[in-house]
């Protein structure tokens, strides 16, 4: 019928940096019809990981699954072959991996949210939020070195140390940063357009974000009570004053407001771990080639990642496998689409914060 | 007038199965503290009005054909940034079997930023190196690495 | 002179007749074409002549005519029993009574049954001008795969006899007699095909016009009971202030619905069923013209009175509410019947408002609205019949298809809205009589119509020509070869428009300001300076209207015409994809279900027309 | 003259604004933001490219939209008729449509589409305007309002609000950039153009800069104080506007400009006719 115009929403488009693409058959501008494509970024991590690289490099690679969440693989990883070579890592070692990781969610989270603003129009506050999100830059640059893809977790320990100067740099930019997200989030909650156009939209309900088995914000802003740091004991969370956050909207702007919640949660717990960092070595000695099989939990910026790994005693994985958050979420995306306008595709999509590299690695 | 045309230099980013690391600094070079806009530099996404294509990632065999049409879109003259270790010659994902191993065998480049992640400094002076070359190009017509009318055809953009 | 009226009258009434009967080719074309100048001639001397004239009839004629009336009734009711619908028995029924009454207590009268002024003449060369082409097409037209060629064609051109009968009748029973006898044409001639669905259309066509009869039959005998009048010469000369309305309120109710106005919209729409020469020929120059005409009579009467404002409301509402369900149509001819619907809307509009302005206003709307819509639907027709084209969505590359058809389609849609076609000129005139009203304190609403529906329309038809100019064609343009009767009319049409807009301010200063003058019998402050047309203090400058009229010329001949050398093609930016896609338009069917709402508001105007307008509370 | 230089220098002041625009732009949003005269570099790059077309219909309209936008300037300036300039930028509109319609894709026909709804939206209010103009000053005629004694914003507050209301529409800037839309539909109805083409629509958007803050201009009356501080008020309103606000879809569009713009004004023009009365 001629009243149908097809939509093409990527692979290459100003909303998505990444390569995915949507089909998008609209009416009206109502969508009636979608296809989505996430198959761009396939590059055969996981058969690299157990072809070309020896078992204490592979963390490099999968750091490079994705740069928001590279943290995150690299630490699943390293937390499991730990696991198969038996070492024990200290406090202060964990305190580190757990600050870098959180300080990781934040600056995923709070360009997640940035992007959203822009995807509905308001330019502005993309730019707030870009702006308040390079504290958190600034503090990883300072511990890893650099700003994004920072090979911070080595087998046994973290790659740099944490001086004085810089627990109290951090200490006075995290306050900073505390301040400047509680004024986003009030924005964000307040802003009347900006609720026009977030509010009641894409919504996911307890029981479809059960149904499709989500993950990550988009499963906790449906109230559902899900959290790998809640429920796998992989980083010492309970210690630093974890909360599990969770919204019953389940629509795109719930979906930012859990995130900043749990952006204030990280900082909060950032902020204890740094003043109450424990005394030790950064690196504990690690010997062998990991044997047996294991799997990993982790809670990524995104939503649990699963992580499957084998050793046969050789310097070469055996089984690399990788369960990412924005894989379980895609086909409620799916859903959410139909009957919804195509003006709000880029508002749910982005809400969703999708990860197509980690997805198609 | 070439010096007044390098005050202008559209920007469009293509990620061709990177990471998402230089994507997020240049999402990064955009905001407040970096502020790009300063040399008149804009993220249009739109091919058919950018000056220089800004491309992340090592070329997954799926982004290949959709960056060498995003690449003929654009209108000469135009210079290609490549971003990233990946993009030369495929970094870390070098001989993986869904990559092309850098952009250098499907779109000629002109500037390499290195680093993985490059550094935004890195970035925006990998981006005024990029307008220096194309202050000095032409509207003279530049051609696709491997260009063929067989190769137009099959990526589809003899006849739509 | 009386004898050219009454020629122009029965001519093609005979020739209709001899085609019918000779079913000749050469005989059918030759007469045609011959109407084409004879009509013209005639109605451009009638014009030239010392207007107003009374043609004095026969008494016999009369009686003739009555006999006829009871014939007509006679045969709906026929129809009625055959088609089994109760509602055409019964209003024909209704009307049999009423006709009786009438009949009854019809006083002698002296005044001349036929009347010519300018606003007939003007009707007298609108149907040569626009209606005869139009039979000339239909010859061409009915060679594709119809049946019934002679009897069609000779139908067509005896119809513009009864259209000119129509504007020349005096005597409101004559007029009466003629209403009935153009809804017995449009019953023929939807139900043309003789299928189900022309049926039960045609069905819908009549009785729904004969609301209208039965209207004017209460409206005559409350006239007559009020007044002791029935002619329109008559009712002007009555004192105004001591008038009752009611007779008018039947009157105007009769015109809305012959007007196609909603509700009673659906029986004009039904007409799509017929052969397009059809609705080229009731939206152009004849049949719905006619309801504008009888408001225009009667405009000097109400103006300024409670019927006047309501009846401004009623079509109002109607010229916005067809113009918004236009955009959720998908067939073209449909949506140029809304189109028709919402621009008769604004005519009667105008006509109710009845200043000289306003009056000038719908004398040029139905004049470069006939022009226009009977230019569209012979495209229409050739479309569908050269091209096979019917829906919107078929007309997407129309450029590759049918490229001088999409040029003439191009200009005729840009007659009905830019600047400085007619229709804008009405528009715009429009505006600025009713900012004049707004200053002695009224009509906020109508201004606020006006602007609003006129929206509409541009969008409505901007949305139309996008859909067809849609093209990816890298290569060049075949003109394809259309028969050459289309051409010829085409580019009569073409020509003719072309003309009347570069020559718009003599035109709309002398032409059109002379009509008005003459109905309202006061100066209208309409007049051309050179080329400029000056309306009060405002000027449509030359310049304007030249430069104006070049980017439009421009904009719908480059399609064909204009070419860059030495440039590169690029296919469109899609992602940097190369899917298979649709790109179709918006229909906005979610408007529709507001349909009903609209009707119900409609209907409740009409009431409110009748019966507070008519002052029968 | 006046009306022929300024008419003749119209994209130069279009652009004069759209870069200071830029500027204040970048500092709501705590950047530096480009030159001021960064809208002329883009000029001068986009004339130095190559050009590139999707087909010449499609391009040759990019340049009648350019040309009709300066005529409609030019009527404005030079005619007499507030409502036949009004209805001339239509012909622009008619331009940009129809040749975003043209090509076969999605986000052009998008584009156009919505365009279209931007049209509904803002053309009845501005005709309004027009109205209530004359209503007050007593002539449709430009030079007469420019001088005389009333000044209109005292009289037409409302009026001058929805038309505050419809200038995002006019202008294409957040919460009403529904067309343009760059996260949407990559810019709507201007995507396919590029180089010389695009240098084309992109300075007729300048010019009607100039064509919007011009009827601005005009709430002033003989007052060119009050009317050049009303378009500095304009231009920081319909900016702090842009800043602070997300893009809405065009349905709410409709019925912001329906159900509020359209009654405010006709509310407006009913109070001056029954205080006239």
């Amino acid at each position: 019928m001629g009243n149908k115009i097809t939509v093409t929403f990527g692979s290459q488009h100003i909303a998505i940096p990444e390569p995915v693409s949507f089909v998008f058959e609209t009416e009206n501008e109502m969508i009636t019809k979608v296809d989505v494509d996430v198959g761009y970024v396939h590059r055969g991590i996981e058969q690299a990981a157990v072809t070309k690289f020896k078992f204490n490099n592979v963390q490099f690679l999968l750091a490079r699954v994705c740069g928001f969440c590279s943290i995150t693989h690299a630490g699943a990883y390293i937390h499991g072959v730990e696991k198969l070579l038996g070492v024990e890592t200290n406090k202060r070692i964990d305190y580190l991996r757990l600050i870098v990781t959180e300080l990781d969610r934040m600056h995923s989270h709070l360009l997640a949210n940035g992007h959203v603003a822009e995807v509905c129009g308001y330019e502005n506050l993309f730019m707030q939020s870009v702006k308040y999100r390079e504290n958190a830059t600034e503090i990883l640059e300072a511990i890893t070195g650099n700003r994004v893809q920072y090979d911070y977790y080595q087998i046994g320990g973290v790659s740099r140390d944490l001086s004085a100067e810089h627990i109290e740099m951090i200490d006075v930019k995290l306050k900073e940063l505390r301040v400047n997200v509680l004024k986003l989030r009030d924005f964000f909650d307040t802003d009347y357009t900006f609720g026009l156009k977030t509010k009641g939209v894409g919504t996911v309900t307890y029981e479809m974000a059960k149904a499709y088995n989500t993950a990550g914000s988009i499963a906790r802003a449906s109230g559902l009570r899900m959290d790998a740091r809640n429920e796998f004991d992989f980083l010492p969370y309970e210690e630093v004053g974890y909360k599990l956050q969770t919204r019953t909207e389940g629509d795109v702007w719930a979906r930012c407001m859990v995130r900043f919640d749990e952006v204030i949660n990280s900082i909060d717990m950032c902020l204890y771990a740094v003043n109450n960092l424990p005394e030790g070595e950064i690196k504990v000695k690690s010997k062998g080639k990991p044997k047996g099989e294991t799997f990993i939990r982790v809670e990524a910026p995104r939503g649990e990642c699963f992580y499957y790994i084998k050793g046969n005693g050789t310097k070469i994985m055996e089984r690399v496998r990788i369960r990412v958050p924005t894989y379980a979420n895609i086909p409620v995306l799916r859903e959410l689409f139909v009957g919804s306008q195509y003006s709000d595709a880029q508002a749910i999509v982005l809400s969703f914060d999708p990860c197509l590299s980690c997805t198609a690695r | 007038m070439n010096d007044l045309r390098a005050k202008s230099p559209w920007i469009t980013h293509y990620n061709t199965g990177g990471c998402n690391g230089c994507d997020i600094e240049i999402l990064a070079a955009l905001g407040p503290k970096f502020d790009i806009e300063r040399f008149g530099m804009l993220n249009r996404g739109n091919p058919k009005q950018s000056d220089i294509l800004l491309v992340t990632g090592p070329v997954t065999l799926r982004c290949r054909d959709v960056l060498r049409r995003v690449w003929l879109e654009m209108p000469e003259p135009k210079v290609v940034v490549a971003m990233g270790s990946c993009t030369h010659g495929g970094g870390v994902f070098r001989h993986l079997y869904h990559t092309e191993n850098g952009i250098d065998g499907i779109v000629p480049v002109d500037v390499w930023i290195p680093g993985c992640t490059p550094r935004i400094e890195a970035i925006i002076d990998g981006l005024i190196e990029g307008v220096e070359i194309w202050k000095n190009k032409t509207k003279e017509k530049e051609y696709m690495v491997g260009h063929s009318e067989k190769l137009l055809e099959k990526i589809g953009v003899l006849n739509d | 002179m009386e004898a050219l009226i009454v020629l122009s009258i029965v001519l093609p009434l005979i020739l209709g007749a001899i085609i019918v009967f000779a079913k000749n080719d050469i005989l059918t074309s030759l007469l045609t074409w011959m109407m084409l100048p004879v009509m013209s001639i005639l109605a451009f001397m009638i014009y030239a002549a010392d207007l107003p004239i009374y043609v004095d009839t026969p008494h016999v004629l009369h009686w003739i005519i009555t006999l006829f009336d009871f014939g007509l009734l006679a045969y709906f009711l026929y129809l009625g029993a055959k088609r089994k619908s109760m509602l055409v028995s019964v209003l024909s029924l209704v009307q049999f009574i009423l006709l009786v009454t009438v009949i009854w207590v019809l006083p002698e009268s002296s005044t001349a049954n036929i009347y010519v002024d300018k606003l007939t003449a003007m009707m007298y060369l609108l149907v040569a001008i626009v209606g005869v082409p139009i039979a000339i097409y239909s010859i061409k037209y009915m060679d594709f795969d119809e049946k019934d060629k002679h009897l069609f064609v000779g139908l067509v051109v005896a119809f513009l006899g009864v259209m000119n009968f129509a504007v020349s009748a005096n005597n409101i029973e004559w007029f009466f007699a003629v209403f009935e006898t153009t809804t017995l044409f449009s019953v023929i001639f939807i139900g043309f095909r003789g299928d189900k669905e022309a049926v039960d259309n045609s069905t819908l066509a009549l009785w729904m016009n004969q609301i209208g009869g039965v209207a004017i039959l209460l409206a005559l005998l409350i006239m007559i009971k009020d007044f002791g009048v029935y002619h329109f010469t008559d009712l002007l000369i009555i004192d105004k202030e001591t008038m009752s309305m009611a007779a008018f309120g039947f009157l105007s109710l009769a015109a809305l619905i012959k007007g196609a106005q909603l509700p009673f919209h659906k029986w004009l729409l039904g007409a799509m069923v017929a052969p397009t020469p059809v609705s080229a020929i009731l939206h152009s120059a004849t049949m719905v013209k006619i309801a504008p005409f009888l408001l225009l009579r009667i405009s000097p009467i109400i103006e300024g009175t409670l019927l006047a404002k309501l009846l401004i409301l009623t079509t109002g509402f109607v010229f916005v509410a067809a113009a918004i369900f236009a955009l959720t149509q998908d067939n073209l001819k449909r949506i140029l019947a809304y189109s028709t619907i919402s621009l008769l809307g604004l005519m009667m509009l105008a006509a109710s408002v009845g200043t000289p302005t306003a009056v000038a206003v719908s004398i040029m709307l139905i004049i470069f609205h006939g022009f226009a819509k009977g230019f569209l639907f012979i495209e229409a027709g050739v479309l569908e019949k050269v091209f096979k084209i019917k829906y919107l969505q078929e007309m997407n590359m129309l450029l590759e298809k049918a490229p001088l058809t999409l040029l003439f389609i191009f200009f005729a849609f840009l007659n009905m809205t830019f600047i400085p076609f007619g229709v804008f000129v009405g528009k715009w005139l429009m505006i600025e009589e009713a900012s004049g009203l707004l200053s002695q304190g009224s009509s906020v609403l109508l201004i606020a119509l006006v602007a609003i529906g006129g929206v509409f329309l541009s969008v409505l038809y901007m949305k139309v020509l996008g859909v067809t100019i849609k093209h990816h064609r890298f290569t060049d343009i075949q003109v394809q070869k259309q028969p050459k009767t289309f051409l010829f009319v085409a580019i009569w049409f073409y020509l003719w428009l072309l003309a009347l807009t570069i020559f718009i301010a003599p035109f709309a200063g002398d032409f059109v300001a002379q009509i008005s003058n003459s109905l309202t019998g006061e100066t209208t402050p309409i007049h051309a300076d050179g080329l400029s047309l000056v309306v009060g203090e405002s000027t449509l400058y030359f310049w304007q209207i030249l430069g104006a009229l070049l980017l439009l010329a421009f904009i719908h001949i480059a399609p064909l015409k204009f070419k860059f050398k030495n440039v590169d093609q690029m296919h469109p930016y899609n992602c940097g994809e190369v899917y298979t896609r649709q790109a179709g338009t918006y229909d906005f069917l979610f408007l529709k279900k507001y349909e009903g709402i609209a009707n119900m508001i409609a209907i409740t105007l009409f009431m409110l027309v009748v019966v507070l307008g008519g002052q029968l509370l | 003259m006046m009306g022929l230089l300024l008419t003749l220098f119209s994209p130069i002041i279009g652009g004069f604004i759209y870069g200071v625009e830029r500027v204040v732009k970048a500092r709501m949003q705590s950047r530096q933001g480009p030159p001021v005269l960064q809208p002329f570099y883009d000029f001068v790059k986009l004339m130095q490219k190559r050009p590139m077309m999707v087909h010449s219909f499609h391009a040759s309209m990019g340049i009648m939209y350019f040309i009709s936008t300066w005529f409609a300037m030019a009527v404005l300036m030079m005619g007499n008729d507030l409502l036949i300039a009004i209805f001339f930028h239509v012909i622009s509109v008619l331009a940009l449509t129809i040749g975003a319609f043209s090509v076969r894709s999605s986000y052009s026909i998008m584009g156009a589409m919505r365009e279209l709804m931007h049209v509904v939206s803002y053309e009845p209010v501005v005709i309004l305007l027009a109205v209530s103009l004359y209503l007050v000053t007593g002539s449709f005629d430009i030079a007469k309002i420019l001088t005389s004694d009333i000044t209109p914003i005292f009289s037409l507050p409302l009026v001058f609000i929805s038309f505050l209301g419809v200038m995002p529409m006019l202008l294409h800037k957040s919460p009403f950039d529904i067309a343009e839309a760059h996260q949407e539909i990559v810019g709507g109805p201007d995507i396919e153009y590029s180089g010389p083409f695009y240098e084309a629509v992109y300075t007729a958007r300048w010019i009607e800069y100039v064509y919007v803050y011009f009827i601005v201009f005009l709430f002033g009356g003989s007052n060119y104080f009050l009317g050049t501080f009303l378009v500095v008020f304009s231009f920081i309103f319909i900016n702090a506007v842009d800043n602070s606000t997300a893009r809405l879809d065009y349905k709410k569009m409709l019925k912001f400009a329906w159900f509020i713009l359209i009654p405010l004004s006709m509310l407006n023009i009913f109070f001056v006719v029954v205080g006239a009365n």
